[in-house]
């Protein structure tokens, strides 16, 4: 910081050329690669163990129905290897102080317990372990390991342990640590990691926090989490995949040996899949903004379970078709064509008869009632602003507005610049958004870090 | 001839290849090839894993030469030329064979794609025993950037541009900036006054002293490759700029549909009908009338006027909606008293707070009612009851067949490309789809380049788009010039042209044809010459040369013959062939 | 120039026609007086057109008893394929000598029709032909003495590598004189032979590089016209006065004969080294030079091309990527 | 209208002309189909709340007038709970079924009452003043009203008028009682009458045979007597509340307009007695469900409570009130007070007959009558219709 400020309010400060982007999604990412290929350094601030976001999980993308993981994981594996990104996974910013180019940001780091350069990756270990949790990554469809790799593409490709579920944390090493004995390679995991303390000093963040899904059982009348086979987006996006828990087979949701709920390749196919749209969004009761994306991976996902049961009946209820970008209304009239049901109107309840779930709906178009039976409802989730949107917000002085996404300083001129200087926006945390529209403003942030740290090389303050 | 040491790596691409071939049997059946040392297959070939596996089997086995069969190269072949780089083995040596786009994805018998798998694989194959190493080609790069439409888009980019201090040539068309939002009123969702906004836009742009603002101007030609570009600009007035440059941005927007096409809608009939485009004049000025100068009581407001439907544009023209609920707003308060009819076919409010928009709307006492867009577009005709005109038509949501009186119809007219949209990509080097937009590299991660490198489309030359997402657009871009800029060198294409002066012979077929003027006369040697910065390898002057001294590098006949004849040979008769 | 000189046996020379048209062999005796140093250096030990020795005395040569055989004509029916056959099996080298052995040559040009449309042509529907009876050629006819014998007739005409293995080609229709004599003087002299395969008697360069006309990049063409189309002002490219020349895709050494006669070339030196198929390299550079971007009058430029196979394929259709018309089902048509 | 089509026109003003039946953000609807789809009355062939929104959305007077939909409607308020843009769709149906009740009223009261809480408050009065006034003119309290206890301590009520014999005064208050009921029932059967017209005879789509109408009566009876279509809501319990007002005001109806000998006599009666028995159910019935309805009224919870048109306001209050007086009047009865059981009599009557002659026929009442007639007419249709409303379980979509 400069002295000059005594004799004005007005003082110079270099732009510091680092930047921190928070969150590697696909808009994380981008942004972090435009701006390190430029030739200056990126933190890249991840929670989870993993770079990839939700895209990762996904299977195909519309309206070109490419496959997710083909044009992601050549970006992850850039980002991984790039020598000008320091990726800091399982981190969590946690104080940020300074000032626009150069702002000090503290960082908490969580221990992985694993060591990132002596894993080999061999899965001795996960193959032992007796702990098991929900996998984050297949949304919850299958169980992974205490001590894992979030899936088999990650970045890092490197095991780590989840504390919440590992029996040795847990009776605080009174039992197991079976992990430490079958690694193969000395002083690879060390149980007794502590987290960890980084403070850096950065010229520009980048807020790129991303999305979660809503949560579908506060709708009660759609019986998610009571009737087995009523299954969020996210979650068939799993299983149509093919590296999720069925190979890509679509499977009704099975009790496995231990009672836990899952999805196994054998659990057996639906005849018809129903796919009710605006779970969640366009409803004053959840949240009263359009989630712009469900409307068309809804479609998608209609073409796909069609695409692998051909014989499966699948039915959309929708409200209004939303399918505005480019391709979009054209992938709506093929999907039609495939002979996917458009039905015009919400479902209002689902009920289970004998194992089968009756939809009640108004076919609007027709005039008449609906008694649907399917074997699978999927609900078209919509998405909300990631947790801790509101502590990150404060902390690094952004506005958010009601629902929780961060407010850009100008709607119309500006849509990822912030009222405060040096942080720029991108992705879904400013607003629900597709893949394309996310890349564009991931790298327009981009071009915003690069030309602040480009230009003057000096950020004015009054 | 050495022996070839070749690796042959096939990808599961999750389900997407492996669901219609047998990847493993594809995999097990190569290895058995003459020169193949080994073959594998695995889910993701592009990820870190997959990668890793090439890399590590490379150096283990001394592999000199690597056959990838996954997807379009077009995806992914610079993945797998730096995996091969990172082994230490020249880009070049690779083949892709493409058994997702052009097989798995394309046919529904798994035995006949498998086999054609196969057939690819085994082409690739006997392609990349011909490869040669390559040098990597680095040039530098003009810090200019020339920008094509003044737009908001254009503007934005420029702008984005001089604050990093960088110099571009803003290229207008018409006599002034601004484009379609400089029409505007108010922006939606949140129906801001954007007058003052644009006009501080243009300000700024034309204050900044890194832009140069060239209006009533076209550009004329265009030469050259990223990083060096020159072009000529020309003005109504006869003035010609010759420029220097080492990026394009495209941002020359779009045109309205023409109303006058649609049959139903009178639009050269009936006084009462005007555009969107139109209204937003009225509004402007504040004086809503329709065309015989009367202040209107009921007023339709008629959506998707040219777009979703197959007879006039397919595709949705998205920002509509959003305008339409705009006009009933702006309506509502010139004239409180006023029925407000909104017709439309989806409600598109998707964008953030569009939705919110929608709903405030609806409290306002407008009446929205739905028609059929795709089969029965409404039938506007002379009330014989009243002044005005009528609107019949099913509303769908009540299965009604209705009339709604109108002394006043706004159509909301869909977007177009812009019609010097075909003379833009003939200059620049990019395509258009078959509406007239053009096509960006990647639809999903690469939205705003295009495969011409150093060119880059933003806007709604793009597809039709709102304000934010072109600006968004044209900032995206930026971030990828500054970076080329700021580097200050780029690699260029090495698969260029190549002459053997043994054999050239000086007839000169092969200088008029080069789209790049790459190719020269040599006089005192009586050959031609290539220059390979100006090449882009496209091979035409490979195929015009009658007498076989041009060959382009990495698509050479042989390279090509040899892959034919894997392709045409059944794969167990080739390692007959190879061990001949 | 004497070959005792060098203190060896004489070579043992033989020429052979197939389907020729004899040019080839007449083509040996152009060297006018040099024959006298050929006959010198070489004793001819079969030649059909000026020896009378019996295909049955060539059998009964040990093998490689023959140094050089020169092949010319191209191998159309039974006869000339067993010839072929026998000639490798009796000859050290084994030249493909002309543009027939070499690329097909003109007899090639059968190859665009099949036996079955050739018969009928010439022994039913030509004009000078009465045949009232249908009788064609047959391999066996039963007279009275006994069984009269004649060659099958193939399908398609084939270049000599296409049947044998060559060792050497000398191109031309026929092959200068001059190139001939060099060629047979080194193989004399003992000088070192080039790699099995190689084009002797010719150059890598195209024809255009001798070429004395004027050349330019202004190869542009709103009408392709045949020779006497046109007033040659004799200096200026064929090409570029709306000729097609063959000159830029065939190889030099003919000495540009029929150039400097003003008449464009037809190709009969063969392609230059790396050309898999002459007459689609040309037709490609050709199409290059069309002045026009409508469709409609692209059409209309390239169909004032007269015979394009006989002009872009004249001697090379056998040699080239499509080699013969396309016979359905892939059966050998036969002619009763 | 010119030409072939027969297109009805949309009236925007409508909406507007309905706010005066209730408030709602009706014009809100985005027509999800969601109010429709939740609410188990609904049925092929009588599709809502969403079709009445959007034929009030469009201004469809006719169609709306010719409806029976709103009837058939209990207003759980499941649809308004669940409705995702706040449009209030049970609120619409409840507004629908006031604005019907004056389409229906050929006297043109209804609409009077309906739109202008003056006028009704002025009819509530005038009839009130009109009773009070007959009795103090005509049936004065008698000078030695004190005399009048019976042995068990009460008020011998039939005798407290001077100049009338107790006999006399209990057939000349069942006079009164009659007069009323030919009042109101023959406005109430015009008016139903009125219903039948316009929703069944001007609907040229049907012809409902003769036989129909024998074959499905008794859903009149049945569902008047049961409610049984509101149990087929979710809300069990409100249909339980609904079926003890409806039998305890029904009760208390019958007793003392067509037994009014056999309930308002002399003497005290037991306890366990019949009369007794019925009335405190009947009393214990509307006072439950009134003091439910007051609190959430005044809370504006549970969503159906949410507004409060004046009507609903008045029928609640006068109901109250005739319920209260009614158990004061019991209560100086019996603990022999004469000249306050005298006047509360007085004041009972002032507040009951007002409230049965405007309300019955003329506004919330009313409902008791047309709303089993609707669900008896909905079967006649639904008899009649050719299609059958056959549920089918896999929809053919076009």
């Amino acid at each position: 910081m400069n002295s000059s400020s005594e004799n004005g309010n007005e003082f110079h400060q270099k732009v510091h050329p680092d930047t921190l982007v928070i969150g590697a999604g696909i808009a994380g990412i981008q942004a972090s690669l435009e701006i390190a290929n430029a030739g200056y350094k990126v933190y890249l601030v991840e929670k989870s163990g993993t770079i990839g976001g939700h895209m990762a999980m996904f299977d195909k993308t519309f309206p070109t129905l490419d496959c997710a993981a083909c044009i992601l994981t050549p970006k992850m594996v850039e980002v991984g290897q790039h020598s000008r990104i320091d990726l800091l996974t399982c981190s969590e910013v946690t104080e940020v102080n300074g000032y626009p180019g150069a702002f000090k940001v503290k960082i908490h780091k969580k221990a992985r317990f694993v060591d990132q350069q002596l894993c080999i990756g061999c899965g001795s270990c996960a193959a032992k372990c007796p702990g098991k949790a929900p996998s984050e990554f297949d949304s919850g469809t299958a169980l992974r390991k205490a001590i894992y790799i979030p899936f088999p593409q990650a970045v890092p490709n490197k095991y780590l342990i989840d504390p919440e579920s590992c029996l040795y944390m847990q009776t605080d090493g009174k039992k197991c640590g079976v992990c430490v004995k079958f690694c193969p390679v000395n002083d690879c995991i060390d149980l007794h990691a502590m987290d960890e303390e980084l403070n850096i000093e950065v010229g520009n963040i980048v807020i790129a926090t991303g999305f979660k899904i809503f949560d579908a059982k506060k709708v009660a009348r759609f019986g998610y989490g009571k009737f087995p086979n009523v299954l969020t987006s996210l979650e068939l996006e799993r299983l149509i995949n093919a590296g999720g828990p069925t190979e890509g087979k679509i499977t009704f949701r099975t009790k496995d040996k231990k009672g836990n709920w899952v999805f196994k390749p054998d659990g057996g196919a639906p005849d018809s899949v129903a796919i009710i749209h605006c779970v969640g969004s366009r409803d004053e009761n959840c949240n009263a903004y359009c989630s712009k994306v469900c409307c068309m991976y809804s479609l998608k996902l209609a073409h796909l379970v069609k695409e692998k049961l051909p014989a499966t009946a699948v039915y959309e209820y929708f409200i209004d078709m939303r399918a505005f970008g480019k391709g979009y209304e054209e992938f709506y009239q093929r999907i039609k064509k495939e002979g996917v049901h458009m039905i015009r109107g919400k479902t209002a309840k689902i009920e289970e008869i004998k194992g089968s779930l009756k939809l009640r709906s108004e076919d609007i178009l027709n005039n008449r009632i609906i008694e649907q039976l399917a074997d699978m409802v999927i609900l078209a989730v919509g998405l909300e602003p990631s947790d801790g949107v509101k502590q990150l917000s404060e902390m690094i002085g952004v506005e958010i507005d009601a629902n929780g996404w961060y407010k850009e300083l100008d709607s119309l001129l500006d849509p990822v610049g912030t009222a405060r200087q040096g942080v720029t926006i991108a992705g879904v945390c400013q607003g629900p958004k597709d893949i394309p529209d996310t890349v564009a403003q991931a790298s327009a942030a981009a071009a915003r870090v690069l030309q602040s740290i480009e230009s003057l090389k000096e950020v004015e303050f009054i | 001839m050495e022996e070839k040491r070749i690796g042959v790596y096939v990808c599961w691409c999750g389900t997407n290849i492996a669901m219609m071939v047998d990847v493993k049997d594809v995999s097990k059946e190569m290895e058995k090839l003459p020169g193949v040392v080994l073959a594998k297959n695995y889910k993701y070939m592009c990820s870190d894993p997959g990668q890793d596996m090439i890399i590590k089997d490379i150096k283990k086995y001394n592999l000199d030469r690597i056959v990838v069969a996954a997807c379009s190269p077009r995806i992914h072949e610079i993945t797998f030329r730096n995996a091969l780089e990172n082994a230490g083995l020249n880009p070049y040596m690779l083949q892709m064979a493409n058994i997702s786009e052009q097989d798995s994805w394309v046919h529904t018998d798994r035995i006949e794609a498998t086999r054609k798998a196969k057939s690819l694989v085994a082409a690739a194959i006997r392609r990349v025993i011909h490869h040669k190493p390559l040098k990597k080609r680095i040039v530098n790069v003009h810090p200019n950037t020339l920008i094509i439409g003044g737009g908001v888009a254009g503007m934005s980019a420029a702008l984005e541009l001089s604050e990093a201090g960088k110099k571009s040539f803003l290229i207008e068309k018409s006599d002034q900036l601004g484009g379609t939002a400089a029409k505007l009123k108010l922006s939606f969702p949140y129906l801001n006054d954007v007058v003052n906004d644009i006009s501080n836009l243009i300000k700024r742009v034309e204050k900044s002293e890194h832009i140069q603002v060239i209006l009533n101007a076209e550009v004329q030609e265009i030469h050259g490759f990223i990083g060096n570009f020159n072009g000529i600009v020309k003005t109504t007035d006869e003035k010609e700029y010759s420029i220097e440059f080492g990026n394009t941005i495209v941002a020359t927007g779009l045109k309205s549909f023409d109303a006058g096409k649609l049959k139903n809608y009178g639009y050269w009939k009936y006084s009462e009908v005007i555009t969107s485009i139109e209204f937003e004049l009225l509004v402007k000025q504040g004086v809503v009338v329709n065309k015989k100068g009367i202040v209107p009581e009921n007023i339709a407001i008629i959506h998707c006027a040219g777009s979703r439907n197959e007879n006039y544009n397919n595709y949705c023209s998205r920002t509509c909606c959003m305008s339409a609920l705009k006009y009933a707003n702006q309506l509502r308060n010139l004239l409180p008293d006023a029925n407000i009819f909104e017709m439309y076919a989806d409600m598109r409010t998707f964008g953030r707070g569009c939705e919110e928009l929608y709903t405030s709307t609806s409290r306002k006492g407008i009446m929205f009612l739905m028609f059929d867009q795709r089969a029965e577009l409404p039938l506007i005709k002379e009330d014989e009851r009243g002044n005005g005109v009528v609107i019949e038509f099913k509303e769908l949501l009540s299965g009604e067949e209705i009339q709604v009186p109108a002394d006043l119809v706004i159509l909301m007219v869909g977007m177009e490309a812009h019609e010097n949209a075909k003379s833009v990509s003939h200059l620049s080097g990019i395509s258009m789809d078959s509406n007239g937009f053009f096509i960006e590299k990647h639809p999903k991660l690469d939205p705003v380049a295009t495969t011409t490198d150093g060119v880059y489309v933003v806007g709604s030359c793009q597809a039709p788009k709102d304000i934010p997402d072109s600006v968004s657009q044209a900032k995206a871009a930026v971030a990828r010039i500054l970076a080329t800029i700021l580097r200050g060198t780029v690699e260029v294409e090495v698969t260029t042209a190549e002459i053997n002066a043994d054999i050239c012979c000086g007839c000169q077929f092969c200088i008029s044809v080069c789209p790049y003027g790459a190719n020269s006369f040599d006089a005192a040697n009586d050959v031609s010459v290539v220059n390979e910065v100006l090449c882009k390898g496209c091979g035409t002057c490979a195929t015009a040369c009658p007498s076989g001294a041009i060959s382009t590098k990495h698509f050479t006949d042989e390279q090509i013959l040899s892959q034919i004849e894997g392709l045409m040979a059944k794969v167990h008769e080739l390692e007959e062939l190879e061990t001949n | 120039m004497d070959a005792t000189k060098n203190n060896k046996s004489k070579l043992k020379l033989a020429i052979y026609w197939g389907a020729a048209c004899g040019g080839c062999c007449v083509s040996v005796l152009d060297v006018h007086e040099h024959l006298y140093d050929i006959v010198a250096a070489a004793d001819l030990v079969f030649w059909p057109i000026a020896l009378d020795t019996k295909y049955k005395d060539v059998e009964a040569m040990e093998d490689d008893f023959i140094d050089i055989t020169l092949f010319n004509g191209a191998v159309r029916n039974s006869e000339n394929e067993h010839m072929a056959h026998l000639l490798r099996q009796k000859s050290k080298i084994l030249v493909a000598y002309g543009s027939c052995a070499h690329l097909g040559g003109i007899p090639g040009l059968a190859n665009l029709s099949d036996k079955k449309e050739l018969f009928n042509r010439v022994y039913l529907e030509s004009e000078s032909t009465m045949n009232s009876e249908q009788i064609f050629p047959q391999t066996k006819t039963e007279v009275k003495e006994g069984i009269l014998e004649l060659p099958e007739f193939y399908n398609d005409v084939r270049a000599l590598n296409q049947v044998t293995d060559v060792d050497f080609y000398i191109p031309g229709c026929p092959p200068t004189s001059d190139r001939l004599l060099e060629v047979f003087t080194a193989i004399v002299s003992g000088s070192e032979l080039p790699p099995k395969g190689s084009v002797i008697g010719a150059q890598m360069k195209p024809l255009c590089d001798e070429c004395e006309r004027k050349k330019s990049d202004k190869k542009q063409v709103k009408k392709f016209l045949r020779p006497w189309e046109v007033i040659d002002d004799g200096e200026t490219c064929f090409i570029e006065q709306g000729l097609i020349c063959l000159g830029p895709a065939t190889r030099a050494g003919c000495g540009y004969r029929c150039i400097k006669g003003n008449a464009p070339c037809r190709g009969c030196y063969g392609p230059t080294p790396d050309i898999i198929d002459p007459g689609a390299k040309m037709m490609s550079a050709i199409a290059t030079a069309i002045d026009s971007n409508d469709p409609d009058e692209i059409l209309e430029i390239i169909d004032s091309i007269e015979d394009p196979a006989g002009t872009f394929y004249r001697v090379s259709v056998p040699a080239a990527l499509f080699r013969k018309k396309i016979v359905e089902n892939n059966v050998e048509v036969k002619i009763t | 209208m010119g030409g072939l089509t027969m297109n009805t026109r949309v009236n925007p003003d409508f909406e507007k002309e309905l706010q005066k039946y209730g408030k709602g953000n009706w014009n809100e609807c985005f027509h999800c189909g969601n109010c429709t789809a939740i609410c188990p009355l609904s049925e092929d062939g009588f599709l809502f709340p969403r079709n009445s929104i959007r034929t009030l959305q469009m201004g469809l007077e006719k169609k709306l007038e010719t409806s029976i939909e709103p009837w058939l409607c209990y207003y759980c308020g499941d649809c308004s709970e669940t409705c995702p843009r706040d449009a209030n769709p049970g609120e619409l149906m409840m507004a629908l079924r006031r604005y019907l009740t004056t389409r229906y009223d050929w006297t043109g009261l209804s609409k009077k009452f309906y739109t202008s809480a003056v006028w009704e408050y002025a009819a509530i009065a005038i009839i009130a003043l009109l009773v009070i006034v007959s009795f103090l003119v005509f049936l004065p309290l008698r000078p030695d009203a004190a005399l009048m206890v019976n042995e068990s301590g009460g008020v011998m009520i039939n005798s407290l008028v001077a100049g009338v014999s107790p006999d006399r005064f209990v057939t000349l208050i069942e006079y009164g009682d009659w007069l009323m009921a030919v009042i109101v029932g023959g406005l109430l059967i015009t008016n139903i009458f009125n219903m039948y017209y316009k929703t069944i005879i001007a609907d040229k789509t049907v012809k409902i045979p003769l036989s129909a109408y024998f074959k499905e009566f008794w859903q009149l009876i049945y569902n008047f007597v049961t409610q049984a279509s509101f149990s087929k809501c979710e809300k069990r319990s409100y249909w339980l509340g609904h079926l003890l007002l409806m039998t305890g005001y029904t009760i208390m109806f019958i007793i003392v307009v067509v037994f009014l000998p056999y309930f308002q006599i002399e003497e005290v009666v037991p306890v366990w007695h019949w009369q007794r028995l019925l009335g405190y159910y009947a009393t214990f019935g509307i006072l439950f469900f009134l003091g439910i309805v007051i609190f959430q009224r005044l809370r504006k919870n549970p969503i159906t409570m949410k507004f409060s048109h004046a009507s609903d306001w008045i029928f609640i209050i006068m109901l109250a009130l005739t319920t209260l007086t009614g158990i004061i009047l019991h209560i100086f009865r019996l603990a022999g007070m004469v000249e306050a059981t005298y006047y509360t009599y007085i004041i009972h009557l002032a507040v009951l007959v007002p409230m049965i002659v405007i309300e019955v026929p003329f506004s919330k009442w009313s409902h008791l009558a047309y709303r089993p007639f609707a669900i008896y007419f909905s079967k006649l249709k639904l008899a009649t219709l050719k299609e059958k409303s056959v549920r089918k379980l896999a929809p053919a979509i076009s």
